[in-house]
């Protein structure tokens, strides 16, 4: 099969993103100062997410985008300032046995490669069988021009709810472990709430114009904010139609109200979102998703059976049932996310110099 | 009256593909700039360059060649974002390293020269 | 014509991204991290020209957002060490208490 | 045989960056440069999927307008219903935006023990933490 | 029509045949709704109840695959190569009741332990994330997608980590324990992962039963041959086998106790069906490269696990460390069953598999309300517990007896089975390892008895030797719970024919027809 010319163009572009990814990826063992690993695994997804758009994954480079270079960075940076700064290099023993262990098992994969399919092979059993009949029955039988939202939401609606789930799960793991901060009080003491320490903060005077040297950042923000808000809910119900969808809106807005939290404090934030009410929106999310499946098992049809939904025409059903649960997960996914940041950002109100 | 629809089609092309070259110009420029210059502020200058006017007409080029559809409402969107976030964002990192007490190295003292150092310079 | 321009822009990305790995100070990292995203939105923008797809821009103006949320987040992890506290009164009480190195 | 070569590069390097994760993982004592070691790790198997999915001259698989909406015969019919334009395979993206979502969570509740940890050990490090239990150990029994 | 009248007039058939859907939904919805009830007590009322009503679905599933048919469930209504199907047979309809009736004790046993070891704040979402755990084994246990499975083992796995750092209240060690346990657990799903990522790059399918169909005609070719060594390793961590077990003993010792419990006995349990499950019923026994792979890895790494386990075991002075490597040296048990690859020693494997959860979740039980009682942690601190505490006494020792293998427990009867089928393929060195392993079942079980009935109780200063020891009182309800396990241990040695019979209809299918 001969590599016709518009092939070569991306096979060009393919080369260059993955020696930057090898670059990145052979940098990131030898650092050691926590900051530098941090932004690089920040860029790492970053050009991750270049490459699935080169190679036509364009929701997952939306969501790689979002998630691992947007919000994993800005986790790894709450949870970096309240560990240490330099990691230790590793004992040379360690580093042979680790290299053992890798190399036997890149032989494995290595040896696998050789009856593995050309890169790019239309007829190679992946891209020949159930990949292709997706492409046909979307059309008649769910009707959204966007397949991979079609799949994720309507085919196989119950892993995305296994997603949900898993989403759940960690956002009740950050507030069972962290706690998720408790509103402050006037006085800027924020009660003991339970095993975390969480010290008492200096009381919070008023803030003088002239001093305020980040007038500049708070005027964007005032503006770019709404921007942000409006283009998670363009995502959330474009999502039929192209790239997007509930997981990727709702990272968008959490990491709108992280920006609103970052330039304007955590107690204007938690003043504006309160945590109990992040900590129903989690739950919330996934009671919205089951509800619909207990729904349209009541309704006669099987678990997340949308042709139930509106017996007159199931392509109706379809699309009710695919933008509810895309709420359902929009709901959860931002409650999640803010859950997370809330528990990892009112951690600790200020640190001292002596403890960095 | 001649026709000159068919030119200005032939204009907007030419006149996008030289905006999209002198954009990618400039950002080379900038990169070297950037991997150059021996010291921070001097680097922020280079990453100006490529933040405003390289943007600038790369998105320019784009919108012209591609004419008026919903992409260049998007790539305006795009532009809007990356002149109010770029600014922005090299304000308040020349703003942190400052308050963080980095000094610019000022032009009174001159690093040696590499040469001059091999030749054991006074 | 946009293939070129489009391995030109990769070749500025590399040179960022050698800056990146090899910055001394803390600060020239967030200046290259700052630069790169600014240049993979624009990358991201030709790319979608090139294969006419107009997908690749919501991709690009998602990206501008999170660069910039990013860029801030380090900054003020770095500057005043508390991801929590407005920066406004993180910045009055450094220059009341005359602490401002 | 550079047939070969171009069509299996692309697994190569993804399996050299699969190593470089895993090695991360294993080598370091340091538990945040562990998670990011994960992280490498699980985003170059999403990489593995998604070149997995690639059709040489596809287009990602979103239909401008839907082709043959509502022709009654579902595949076989008269014309082909993707009008002879080539999509590149959808299934494995669905696969890998639950697993990006999976490695974010997992990367959540990490991070959250990290944090607890530096606060319960004062330290982060690997063998730090170790020798602080076997004090413990020896101090108790 | 009203939604009520709608339901009833649907009557229990409509219910019935939906299912295997609502025995994996109904648990995750309830866990969040507990979330939203944000009181403890009322949140772990409803979880007993939601508990209640899974293990009441699983008996309906498992009473109707008894006479060994497969239910086929296929979500969303689509067909199976598109959609998700869900497959139930007699493996693992016997498993989800195992998992339903061991969440169902564990709640029952764990509401004074919970109340005492956790901030009153956190109940709530505790038995949210307990309830979000059991959906997930559910949902790994009878799902008939391949990547379905792994969304549900990380459903279970991420809640699992969760629930063992809630411990860190009581010993802060819970906390490196749950972050070694998420790595080396994140580490095996990536690899389940990749393998599963092969197998759909070889046959272009995810479902398990189409993956079976399509690989047993093409020859075993590279890929099919490294995904299914990336699959048995991925599990292999999941299921604690002998090499990858270095997470287990921490977990289950700093977990809180109820955790540990349920942990115990369904956690590892699963892992191997689902191990199980992609050896035999997805990749064909036959092929060689499968059963070079049995006897030259599978067994060893089992009959090593059963020793070197058992003797670390012994060595322990932290009373769930011992019981945490004996469950490592059980599943070795487990593993040289499957490894067999004869109907005989993989129905022995499941059979062991089932009293193995049985007798674990006894000992943890009795151990835990020790530790409520007397706040007993190491073994010499059990001496005098014959008298001080009688029934957890009497409990733990029948649970150990049953352990050991000694006759009129149900220990034995796996036992039993498993050396005939050994001695049915010739192995006399694996008699020789099951041996040696009983003797030090029996050594390091008998540490235990003998310090509960051959040495007093601890005198408080104060009272002198003569005075009787008090007796301490234990909660009612844990008790029970106890003794339905202790009950449940003994009386399957007496009438084994329903474990016994859906283990041999089960590897009868497996081994027979591919089973799906």
């Amino acid at each position: 099969m001969g590599l016709d010319v518009s092939f070569d163009i991306f096979i060009v572009i393919d080369l260059i993103i993955m020696s930057m990814l090898l670059v990145v990826g052979i940098a990131l063992v030898r650092l050691n100062n926590l900051f530098a690993v941090v932004m690089l695994y920040g860029v790492y997804s970053l050009l991750a997410a270049i490459w699935f758009v080169s190679l036509d994954a364009v929701d997952v480079a939306f969501t790689e985008a979002a998630v691992g270079a947007g919000i994993s960075t800005v986790l790894m940076l709450g949870a970096m300032l309240l560990t240490s700064r330099e990691a230790k290099p590793t004992p040379a023993l360690r580093r042979w046995l680790s290299l053992g262990v890798v190399g036997v098992t890149g032989m494995a994969l290595f040896y696998a490669t050789f009856d593995m399919p050309n890169f790019g092979d239309a007829n190679s059993p992946a891209n020949s069988y159930v990949g292709l009949q997706y492409m046909y029955d979307t059309i008649t039988e769910v009707g959204v021009p966007n397949v991979v939202t079609a799949i994720l939401a309507s085919y196989r609606a119950f892993d995305t709810f296994g997603e949900v789930v898993v989403v759940l799960t960690a956002g009740l793991g950050v507030m069972l472990i962290l706690g998720i901060g408790t509103t402050r009080t006037r006085d800027g003491e924020s009660p003991q709430s339970g095993d975390e320490t969480t010290q008492s903060a200096p009381p919070v005077t008023t803030v003088l114009a002239t001093e305020n040297h980040h007038i500049v950042l708070q005027v964007v923000a005032k503006i770019l904010i709404p921007i942000i808000v409006l283009y998670a809910l363009y995502v959330q119900f474009h999502g039929d139609y192209g790239p997007g969808g509930g997981f990727q809106a709702g990272v968008i807005f959490a990491s709108a109200v992280i920006l609103y939290s970052l330039i304007f404090g955590m107690d204007e934030t938690r003043r504006a979102i309160p945590a109990k009410v992040v900590q129903f929106g989690t739950a919330l999310g996934v009671l919205i998703f089951g509800g619909l499946g207990l729904v349209t098992i009541a309704m006669g049809g099987k678990f997340l059976d949308y042709d139930v939904l509106t017996a007159a025409d199931p392509i109706l059903g379809q699309h009710v049932g695919i933008l509810i649960i895309e709420v359902g997960v929009l709901v959860t996914v931002a409650s999640v996310m803010l859950s997370i940041y809330y528990g990892f950002a009112g951690r600790y109100r200020e640190l001292k110099d002596q403890d960095w | 009256m001649i026709d000159i629809m068919p030119y200005l089609e032939i204009l907007r092309y030419v006149l996008a593909g030289a905006l999209l070259f002198g954009g990618a110009v400039f950002m080379i420029i900038g990169a070297v700039g950037m991997l150059r210059l021996p010291d921070f502020y001097a680097r922020i200058h280079a990453a100006g360059i490529t933040d405003t006017l390289a943007t600038v007409m790369l998105i320019a080029g784009m919108m012209l060649h591609s004419g008026f559809t919903q992409t260049t409402a998007k790539l305006a969107l795009v532009a809007i974002f990356l002149f109010l976030t770029s600014p922005t964002a090299t304000h308040a990192v020349a703003n942190a390293a400052h308050k963080a007490g980095l000094k610019p190295r000022l032009g009174k003292v001159q690093p040696p020269h590499p040469r001059d150092k091999m030749k054991g310079a006074k | 014509m946009i293939f070129v321009v489009t391995i030109m822009m990769t070749a500025a990305m590399a040179m960022i991204l050698a800056r990146l790995l090899r910055g001394p100070e803390l600060y020239d990292r967030v200046l290259a991290v700052n630069s790169f995203g600014t240049k993979t939105v624009l990358f991201l923008c030709l790319f979608s020209f090139l294969i006419d797809r107009p997908d690749g821009i919501d991709i690009a103006i998602l990206y501008a957002l999170m660069n910039f949320i990013g860029t801030i987040a380090v900054l003020k992890f770095f500057r005043y060490r508390s991801l929590d506290i407005a920066l406004a009164q993180m910045a009055l009480r450094r220059a009341v208490s005359g602490e401002d190195r | 045989m550079v047939d070969f070569i171009v069509g299996h590069f692309n697994y190569w390097v993804i399996i050299t960056l699969m190593m470089t994760g895993l090695y991360v993982i294993i080598s370091t004592g340091n538990l945040v440069k562990k998670l990011v070691g994960l992280g490498v790790f699980q985003t170059s198997v999403f990489q593995l999927y998604i070149t997995l999915s690639k059709v040489a001259g596809g287009r990602p698989p979103i239909f401008d307008k839907l082709p043959g909406y509502g022709t009654e015969t579902k595949y076989g019919a008269a014309v082909d219903p993707l009008l002879g334009v080539i999509y590149s395979n959808p299934l494995p993206h669905v696969l890998i935006l639950t697993a990006i979502v999976v490695g974010v969570s997992t990367l959540a509740v990490g991070l959250a023990l990290v944090v607890r940890i530096r606060e319960a050990y004062g330290s982060i490090e690997g063998d730090d933490i170790d020798e602080a239990e076997y004090k413990i150990e020896i101090a108790s029994s | 029509m009203n939604f009520i009248e709608m339901i009833t007039n649907a009557g229990g058939g409509h219910l019935l045949a939906n299912a295997p859907a609502l025995v994996v939904a109904i648990p995750l919805i309830a866990g969040a709704v507990a979330v939203v009830l944000g009181h403890g007590k009322l949140a772990w009322v409803w979880s007993v109840l939601i508990a209640l009503v899974t293990f009441g679905f699983s008996l309906i599933l498992l009473q109707s695959v008894l006479g060994g048919e497969t239910i086929t469930y296929a979500m969303g209504n689509w067909p199976a190569p598109l959609g998700i199907t869900y497959h139930i047979d007699a493996l693992n309809a016997l498993l989800i009741s195992l998992v339903s009736a061991m969440a169902l004790l564990a709640l029952l046993y764990g509401w004074p332990m919970v109340e005492r070891e956790i901030d009153p704040k956190k109940h709530a979402m505790f038995f949210g994330t307990f309830l979000l755990c059991v959906g997930g084994l559910i949902g790994v246990a009878i799902a008939g997608d391949a990547f379905n499975v792994f969304v549900f083992l990380e459903v279970s796995s991420i809640s699992t980590y969760v629930l063992v750092a809630m411990g860190a209240q009581k010993n802060r060690q819970a906390l490196t324990a749950s972050f070694n346990y998420l790595i080396l657990g994140t580490i095996g799903a990536t690899f389940f992962v990749i393998g599963v990522g092969l197998l759909y790059m070889a046959t272009g399918t995810l479902n398990m039963a189409d993956i079976s169909r399509i690989l047993a005609d093409s020859e075993g070719n590279r890929v099919v041959r490294a995904a299914f060594a990336f699959i048995v390793i991925g599990l292999g961590l999941k299921t604690a086998m002998f090499p990858l077990h270095t997470w287990l003993p921490n977990a289950y010792t700093f977990s809180p106790s109820m955790i540990g419990v349920f942990l115990a006995s369904t956690a590892t349990k699963v892992a191997f069906y689902i191990l199980i499950r992609f050896l035999f019923s997805v990749f064909h026994a036959g092929a060689s490269f499968e059963t070079a792979m049995f006897d030259f890895v599978l067994a060893p790494m089992a009959m090593v696990a059963m020793i070197v386990c058992s003797v670390q075991a012994s060595f322990q002075s932290d009373v769930r460390r011992l019981l945490a490597y004996s469950s490592v040296a059980q599943v070795g048990y487990m593993l040289l069953g499957l490894s067999l690859g004869t109907a005989a020693g993989l129905a022995a494997g499941l059979l062991h598999m089932f009293n193995h959860a049985l007798m674990k979740g006894a000992l943890f039980m009795a151990v835990g309300l020790a530790g409520l009682g007397l706040g007993i942690t190491r073994v010499n601190e059990l001496r005098g517990l014959g008298k001080t505490m009688p029934l957890v006494a009497a409990g733990l020792t029948v649970a150990g007896l049953s352990l050991i293998g000694v006759p009129l427990t149900a220990g034995f009867i796996s036992k039993y089975y498993l050396v005939i089928a050994v001695l049915e393929r010739g192995w006399w060195w694996a008699v020789v390892a099951i041996v040696v392993s009983s003797v030090l079942a029996i050594f390091y079980v008998g540490r235990m008895i003998e310090a509960m009935y051959l040495q007093n109780p601890p005198t408080p200063s104060a009272a002198h030797e003569s005075d009787p020891p008090i007796q301490v009182r234990s909660p009612v309800l844990s008790m029970a719970a106890l003794y339905v396990l202790v009950i449940g241990s003994v009386w399957f040695f007496f009438d084994p024919s329903l474990p016994k019979g859906l283990a041999d209809t089960a590897a009868g299918l497996l081994i027979g027809g591919g089973g799906l």
